[in-house]
């Protein structure tokens, strides 16, 4: 090349540089006239409910005028609108009384989420290739209804699936109504962390199929058996409240919390004691206490008198699970079992707990029931009990069975919503085997995440801040509770309700279901289950029904006046006796216990697309963005596993990598992973990130429930390579306090 | 009296859940800064839930500790900043003029807490992520420090609004973000010269500590030690 | 042969005249990392400081590391020839300008080196205390406005120390040349004529400089150091940080003037000018700063260990027999393993053997720069929020274009300035011989100095 | 330039291609944005407080404002102040909020829906509601975004400050223009005066 060419060329590329940089502002977008009248700069305060997990906490949305770009009458342009812009807790709601967990914070990226879907999407490339073209609501809503006429004309009604989430309140209701008036079967209810076993335990020990309300602010002495009550299990923000108190809400009276588990959860975390204890022997260690206070007569007379006797032995004192044969089985001490058992009965109230890991495997029921027998035991000022239902409690059904339901027989039509089995089942349940066997898939889904990308057709919903919402709490509140709030932003992109759609169809479809769903709106419907409440002592006595539901509205719900119901009689069935658990895998090639946690920030999975909580940092790992293994140090050392070295986890069904943390609060025959990563089709911010522990898990189910036993699997672990394959971005430099010099850095 | 703001932090209530953190985050317009950022240490968390093990398997033992700025009224990140970018308000606060700031970065350095952060990019949002930026408070752009200002903007918005409604600041009328959303009460906010408040209160209480006291910074937010089951019930 | 006083002329004046190859080959290389950095920057100013490898709570590694590189290099050239002009040693004719040279350039790099590190440079006006409609002043307790007026005072008076005794060698330069150059050096020379009154004037102006370059240039380390000093960071909250810094600045300081001696010898050829006997004094005066370095090193660790205070303690271990143990014993090595032999054997301390010394000695002391500020900074008082750092392309493009910069700086004062003062050398030359100042012959410049 | 002889012109180039490295460096694409999703059906677009160009960035900087800036309805203050409309008529909520609301297309047509109709302007105005459109009115008084200003109007008009202190007398102007300088000198004087605070977190957080 010329010297002369050369110069011209750098010459051109400098002037081009330069131009680069002044190229006009974005092309002026045209403004619409504001739908609502706001004042700039004021926030006005709009109740809500969270619909992130099942705790079903009130929210108050702050709401103030921004400027957001929208789609008006097919034309782009910028309008003012209300916009949420930050989510507080609703002090006069009884479940979370004001406060939030750092999910319920984060739902707000829900909303503005980049990669909702913004219209009706049809597929048009072959299944699961992700590729999709926009329909309009229209041509949409046709082609459901004819497929749902089709199908109801040709008698095949029952081929009809509904595949979700549980949902408790009016769109449950809704769903069960549309589906049995349709003569289709009831919906799936499918979630990976379903508590089937406890709901089980619940009912047959105080007859109540449901998980438990503690008023932890009266406890003297917690001893919690696996249950991360303050980090994900059941209601963590009413728990975390009445923990608050039971700590130091009592000038002079501090409880105790004891937790029993094998891998140190964030509750273990905050315990006085935390005690080691063989997976899956809970209920032995469990019934070992109850064996010395029955012995020493430590409890009132008749204490455990009505679960007790569920439990083979106890009318002989449980002769078999004396401290030392107990201290075989667990690895727990005899004596520290002894001072428990004193502990227990001699300090104001206790109470004892369990749930999560304990109840996932093949003996869950009968550690639930254990420990049930213990905490009505020592259980004296009842800080258990359950709170009051709001209409009938949901069925207690094992989500396994859902997904059974589909592949035994598959089904012309499946109908999905924010349920996201491919991901969470294990692959015993070959999620994706049976979505391919069904014609016809549609999604209610607001992302395409690894379900919803088999679907034929995407109707997306509205975000929870855009639709109306109801829940009825299940636990958590001392009163019962049935929370209900209207949308609080107008819609951001072309996106219905799935309530309403459902409505439409029924309306379109004709016959039993327009006659059972008559509502033109779904907010129509919640009105016509609300007003019935007025009559019901509660939070709001007015005369007429409209002041109620307008009310109800401003005030995030209705609850009752009256306080939880005390546990209630067992019910009479033979004695269970004792079952060790099952663990796929045999011990020698698989020498580890696996447990996949749920991650305090993703849940079961469903959040993982939130940046938020993608860089919240794990407490115990302080690990952002990445997904990793917990390894005891000493069996790191032993198998030449450093800090942040990838690890290969492998079980009987499949292996997975993911980074190793070296952290002393795991057993040494034990690995923990969080689950949530490891998305393999979850929007820009999940996909493709990290390993899904749930994909590795053994099929074994809960005997009784045939709920999954997700911890009951074996799995080895080697080391596959150093740091920089496994990208674990920590955001914590040291582990521990001033090493010493051969402190593990 | 001049406020005093200033905060308790009940080390035995809190349970490291966190809800500070995403609180803080929604409420501040402090951006995620994406993995390959996080990798290279710039995470932004304005208060974070510091955590230390001690002891090894089988009785292992975690403290958490939630870590903010102190707005220490002899703050060593004030002095050295050459602009006033960092310097003490009559209220108390240890301020950060984002406008004023150079990021010279000497206060990050100076301060023995780490809780101040740089931009180190322009922070970028996916759209429509932006629309959730609360307008009250400034999205800060490349080359600017910043750090947890005990929502600066609430304590403006109800000195403005007490201001209108010609009536003195009642302690609980407003909250920081993190306080507000702190499910066992962990982090109480108020003002400290106001002897009635809850904060004066517990800020005297003899589990009263401060981080690194011993360095003489004079922090405004006071630990109260994690209680033991002995001591409580039986001692 | 006994040079002549116009052999001098001769020899001094050649570079300024004919420039050789092998100049034409260092300036490009010198040019182009000075480019390659302005390009770093440029990509740095329009992305942000991302670019380096910074992150929390690692705020300042390789930038700072520069600055104080830089200004400590610029402290020998004025305390060298400052002392050596004050206690009239004779061998110092030849060293001065060469010292004073590496000082003004140096000090120059030190000051851009934080305009280019802060993260909005644009507003680094704000440091000048200008009369403002806000009614701000720049903060005056910070250690940073310190260093703002203390580097601007050490820049004028090291320009001005530089500027004087060039004066008269300006004017012989008007005198050989014609054209354009003499059109210059007329303006340089600001009218010098060589009378006695002049020559007067100029010993007392410089006589005056030589006493009052040397406590600023002590104060300018000691505020450099007082960037580390002043805060609570364990491992730089210590007392001994000002003579520290002082000590190793002209330390490095040192290193580099005998580095650059002894390529001007070997490149403009004046091995009669710089000749043994200077690298024998400096090596001797490198030597005493080698142990005094040492000293201060030991002292400070010593009483770190002593103290065993955690944070302390993290920081020593890091250091000494962690992460950065290898870079922390390559610096003892470089600093006083290698030169302390080199420079006590008499045999040894030859030109080759003090430049092999020096060369190590610059690069030990930018490790111990980089060790004091990067470990510390790493690990501050809660061990949850330690950090690591990695630097990054820009960052090293940005050091090697400051090296770059002080190059090209170098190769072209020797192009426009004689590196040895003539007028110095002929009165050294009639000092040394005995013979009595000889007349200027007619429109010749009157070379003569005061005895 | 005499024909470089061989080494001279090698020199040349290493020099031409450091400032061609150099320009590289600067034309160097922004740090990737992460993967946005390409499909149509998600939003595109990243916001940053970035300036969009260099040319931008040096506007704020020297912080330039229009003299004369041309509105899109040819609106006079000086017609309707005449007619005895307060200022908070249209610029509602300035006494509640930090911000006066510039008023939208359907205040001006609450009243010239009758009033006026055949004006040309007003004309205007109704075709802007007829297609739903908000008028795109230019801002006239805005702070730079890197000055982090947050003024709050509420406080001020209770304080009793008059709109003309800082807006000047606009019964003599037509479309607003910046008669008044408002930099921070003009404030902080006020402030001085009036013995209000001037802690820097009064006006900047």
């Amino acid at each position: 090349m010329e010297r002369r060419d050369f110069i011209k060329i750098s010459a051109l590329s400098g002037v081009m540089a330069t131009l680069e940089g002044c190229r006009s502002a974005e092309k002026q977008l045209i403004r619409f006239v504001p739908e609502e009248e706001l004042i700039p700069g004021i926030a006005t305060i709009k109740p809500s409910v969270c619909t992130v997990c099942s705790a079903g906490c009130g929210l108050l949305v702050r709401v103030m005028q921004g400027e957001a770009e929208v789609v008006r009458h097919g034309q782009q342009g910028l309008i003012k609108m209300g916009l949420a812009k930050k989510l507080e807790g609703n002090p006069q709601h009884p479940v979370n009384q004001g406060k939030l967990c750092a999910r319920g914070q984060a739902s707000l990226q829900l909303l503005y989420h980049p990669d909702r879907i913004t219209h009706p999407i049809k597929r048009i490339g072959p299944r699961g290739s992700g590729e999709f073209q926009a329909i309009s609501w229209d041509d949409a809503l046709k082609e459901v209804s004819a497929h749902l006429g089709t199908l109801q004309a040709s008698g095949s009604a029952n081929s009809l699936a509904f595949l979700s989430r549980p949902l408790s309140g009016q769109r449950g209701e809704l769903i069960t109504k549309f589906l049995k008036t349709y003569g289709a079967p009831p919906p799936g209810w499918y979630q990976p962390f379903d508590e089937a076993v406890l709901r089980q335990a619940n009912l047959l020990s105080f007859g109540h199929a449901a998980l438990p309300t503690f008023d932890l602010a009266s406890a003297d002495y917690v001893i919690c058996f696996g249950a991360d009550f303050l980090g994900t299990w059941n209601s963590p923000v009413a728990q975390s409240i009445g923990y608050g108190e039971m700590r130091q809400g009592r000038p002079g009276r501090r409880a105790k919390l004891v937790q029993i588990e094998a891998r140190m959860s964030q509750t273990g975390a905050n315990a006085d004691e935390w005690i080691a204890c063989r997976p899956g022997m809970e209920g032995v260690l469990a019934l070992g206490i109850a064996h010395i206070i029955l012995a020493e007569k430590l409890a009132p007379q008749g204490a455990g008198s009505r679960p007790g006797p569920l439990i083979a032995g106890w009318q002989e004192g449980l002769p078999g699970y004396a401290p030392e044969a107990v201290e075989k089985q667990t690895g727990v001490s005899a004596v520290v079992i002894k001072r428990l058992a004193h502990e227990l009965t001699q300090s104001g109230s206790a109470v004892a707990m369990i749930g999560g890991p304990p109840l996932a495997h093949t003996n869950g029921l009968f550690n639930a029931l254990a420990v049930n027998a213990l905490e009505s035991l020592v259980d004296k000022q009842s800080v258990l009990s359950f709170t009051p239902q709001v209409g009938d409690a949901a069925p207690v059904q094992a989500s396994l069975a859902a997904l059974h339901g589909l592949s035994a027989q598959p089904p012309q039509m499946l109908l999905l919503y924010e349920a996201n089995p491919v991901f969470s089942a294990p692959p015993s349940a070959r999620v994706r085997e049976a979505l391919a066997k069904i014609p016809y898939i549609v999604s209610f889904g607001s992302f395409i995440d690894e379900t919803s990308a088999q679907a034929d057709l995407i109707l997306p919903d509205h975000a929870a801040l855009e639709s109306w919402v109801d829940n009825v709490a299940e636990s958590g509140s001392s009163r019962a509770v049935a929370s209900l709030a209207p949308p609080a932003v107008l819609p951001l992109h072309d996106t219905r309700p799935m309530a309403d759609v459902l409505l439409g169809l029924g309306r379109q479809l004709g016959g039993e279901v327009a006659k059972a769903l008559p509502w033109a709106t779904y907010d129509a419907m919640l009105r016509a289950a609300f007003v019935p409440l007025r009559t019901r002592p509660g939070s709001i006595d007015v005369k007429t029904d409209d002041d109620f539901w307008d009310a109800a509205q401003t005030q995030g719900g209705w609850w009752s006046s009256t306080s939880t119901t005390p546990p209630g009689a067992a019910v009479k069935r033979a004695p269970l006796s004792a079952a060790s658990p099952e663990f796929a895998g045999a011990a020698a090639d698989f020498p580890f216990y696996f447990l996949p946690y749920v991650s305090q920030s993703f849940g079961d999975g469903s959040l993982a697309h939130l940046p938020w909580l993608q860089e919240l940092p794990d407490v115990l790992t302080s690990a952002m963005w990445s997904s990793w293994v917990e390894i005891n140090p000493k069996t790191g050392d032993r198998l030449g596993i450093k800090q942040g070295d990838l690890v290969e986890i492998a079980s009987q069904q499949g292996t997975v990598r993911a980074a190793a943390v070296l952290s002393p609060g795991i057993a040494p025959d034990m690995v923990a992973m969080p689950v949530g990563q490891g998305h393999e089709n979850f929007t820009r911010f999940a996909s493709g990130r990290g390993a899904n522990p749930l994909s590795i898990l053994a099929p074994l189910t809960e005997q009784e429930t045939g709920s999954l036993a997700w911890a009951a699997t074996r799995v080895k672990i080697a080391r596959a390579g150093g740091p920089e394959q496994a990208r674990l971005v920590l955001f914590a430099g040291g582990m521990s306090g001033f090493p010493h010099e051969e402190q593990p850095r | 009296m001049a406020h005093k703001w200033g905060m308790v932090v009940d080390l035995d209530r809190c349970t490291g859940c966190e809800a500070c953190v995403v609180a803080c985050h929604a409420e501040n317009n402090i951006p995620t800064a994406g993995e390959d950022q996080a990798a290279r240490g710039r995470a932004k968390h304005w208060i974070r839930v510091e955590r230390y093990w001690e002891g090894d398997f089988p009785n292992p033992r975690v403290r958490f500790q939630p870590v903010l700025c102190q707005q220490c009224d002899e703050a060593p990140c004030e002095p050295v900043c050459p602009t006033y970018a960092s310097y003490h308000t009559p209220e108390g606060l240890n301020s950060q003029v984002y406008n004023r700031c150079i990021g010279t970065r000497f206060c990050a350095n100076a301060c023995p807490y780490n809780v101040r952060f740089f931009n180190f990019y322009n922070p970028e949002w996916d759209k429509p992520l932006q629309l959730q930026l609360n307008p009250d408070v400034s999205v800060r752009s490349v080359g600017v420090m910043e750090k947890c200002t005990f929502c600066v903007q609430r304590i403006k918005a109800a000195e403005i609004q007490a201001e209108a409604e010609k009536r003195e600041l009642k302690d609980g009328e407003f909250t920081t973000a993190c306080a507000q959303s702190c499910p066992s009460k962990a982090l109480i906010f108020g003002d400290l010269n106001d002897s009635a408040s809850e904060v004066a209160r517990l800020a005297s209480s003899n589990r009263g500590t401060k981080l690194l006291g011993e360095l003489g910074t004079k922090p405004n937010v006071t630990y109260l030690e994690r209680g033991t089951w002995e001591d409580a019930n039986h001692g | 042969m006994q040079t002549t006083a116009e052999q001098i002329e001769q020899d001094l004046l050649r570079p300024l005249f004919h420039s050789s190859g092998k100049y034409w080959i260092a300036v490009a290389i010198a040019t182009s990392l000075l480019l390659a950095g302005v390009a770093a920057f440029g990509y740095q100013l329009y992305a942000g400081i991302g670019v380096w490898g910074l992150n929390s709570p690692v705020f300042w590694a390789f930038d700072i590391t520069n600055f104080v590189f830089w200004i400590g290099i610029s402290h020998a050239g004025t305390l060298i020839s400052a002392i050596l002009r004050l206690t009239n040693a004779t061998w110092r004719r030849p060293v001065t300008r060469c010292a004073e040279a590496i000082t003004v350039f140096s000090v120059l790099i030190g000051a851009i080196i934080p305009l280019c590190h802060i993260g909005r440079p644009w507003l680094a006006y704000w440091m000048i205390p200008y009369p403002s409609e806000r009614h701000i002043w720049p903060n005056f307790r910070s250690p940073l406005a310190w260093d703002f007026f203390a580097i601007s005072t050490y820049l004028t008076g090291s320009t001005t120390f530089l500027y004087l005794p060039t004066i008269p060698d300006f004017a012989a330069v008007r005198d050989v040349s014609t054209g354009l150059r003499k059109k210059i050096y007329r303006v340089l020379a600001l009218g010098w004529q060589g009378t006695p009154r002049q020559w007067q004037r100029l010993e007392v102006a410089m006589h005056i400089m030589a006493v009052v370059i040397v406590p600023v240039a002590v104060s300018v380390h000691t505020i450099v150091s007082w960037d580390f000093a002043m805060t609570l960071v364990p491992m730089w909250h210590s007392s001994i940080f000002g003579p520290y810094f002082v000590a190793g600045a002209i330390f490095s300081g040192i290193a580099a003037l005998i580095l650059a001696m002894a390529l001007l010898r070997k490149f403009l050829h004046l091995e009669q000018y710089l000749r043994p006997i200077h690298f024998e004094n400096l090596g001797k005066l490198l030597l005493t700063m080698s142990l005094l370095w040492f000293y201060f090193t030991f002292a400070e660790r010593l009483t770190a260990w002593y103290g065993n205070s955690p944070p302390e303690m993290a920081v020593f271990w890091e250091s000494i027999r962690k992460n950065f143990a290898p870079l922390f014993w390559t610096m003892v090595v470089c600093n006083f393993i290698i030169p302390v032999p080199i420079l006590a054997i008499k045999r040894l301390r030859t030109i080759t053997g003090t430049a092999i010394a020096s060369a190590t000695v610059v690069v030990g002391m930018w490790l111990e720069r980089f060790l004091i500020v990067v470990p510390a900074l790493e690990h501050k008082f809660l061990p949850y929020s330690w950090g690591t750092y990695r630097p990054t392309w820009v960052e090293d493009t940005l050091m090697a274009s400051s090296f770059g910069m002080m190059a090209l700086l170098y190769l072209l004062f020797s192009k426009f300035v004689p590196m040895i003062s003539i007028w110095e050398m002929k009165v050294g030359l009639q000092s040394h011989a005995g013979v009595p100042m000889v007349a200027p012959a007619e429109g010749q410049v009157a070379l003569e100095g005061p005895q | 330039m005499r024909m470089l002889r061989g080494w001279r012109r090698g020199l040349l180039v290493v020099l031409v291609c450091a400032c061609a490295w150099g320009v590289v460096g600067i034309v160097f694409p922004r740090r990737a944005t992460r993967a946005s999703g390409a499909a149509g059906y998600v939003t595109p677009g990243v916001f940053t407080p970035a300036h969009p160009s260099a040319f931008a960035a040096v506007k704020d900087f020297v912080d330039i404002h229009p003299e004369h800036p041309v509105q899109p309805i040819a609106y006079t203050h000086k017609v309707h102040l005449a007619k005895g409309l307060p200022c908070t008529f249209c610029h509602v909520g300035v006494d509640q909020g930090p911000e006066a609301r510039i008023p939208g297309v359907t205040v001006c047509m609450s009243c010239h829906q009758s009033i006026a109709t055949d004006r040309p302007e007003i004309k205007k105005i109704a075709a802007y509601q007829a297609r739903g459109e908000e008028i795109p009115w230019v801002r006239v008084y805005n702070y730079s975004e890197s000055a982090h200003v947050r003024f709050n109007h509420a406080p001020h008009i209770r304080a009793g400050v008059d709109c003309a202190a800082c807006h000047s007398d606009l019964t003599k102007q037509t479309t607003a223009e910046r008669k008044i300088d408002l930099n921070m000198g003009f404030c902080i004087n006020c402030h001085t005066q009036k013995k209000v605070s001037i802690d820097c977190e009064t006006c900047h957080y």
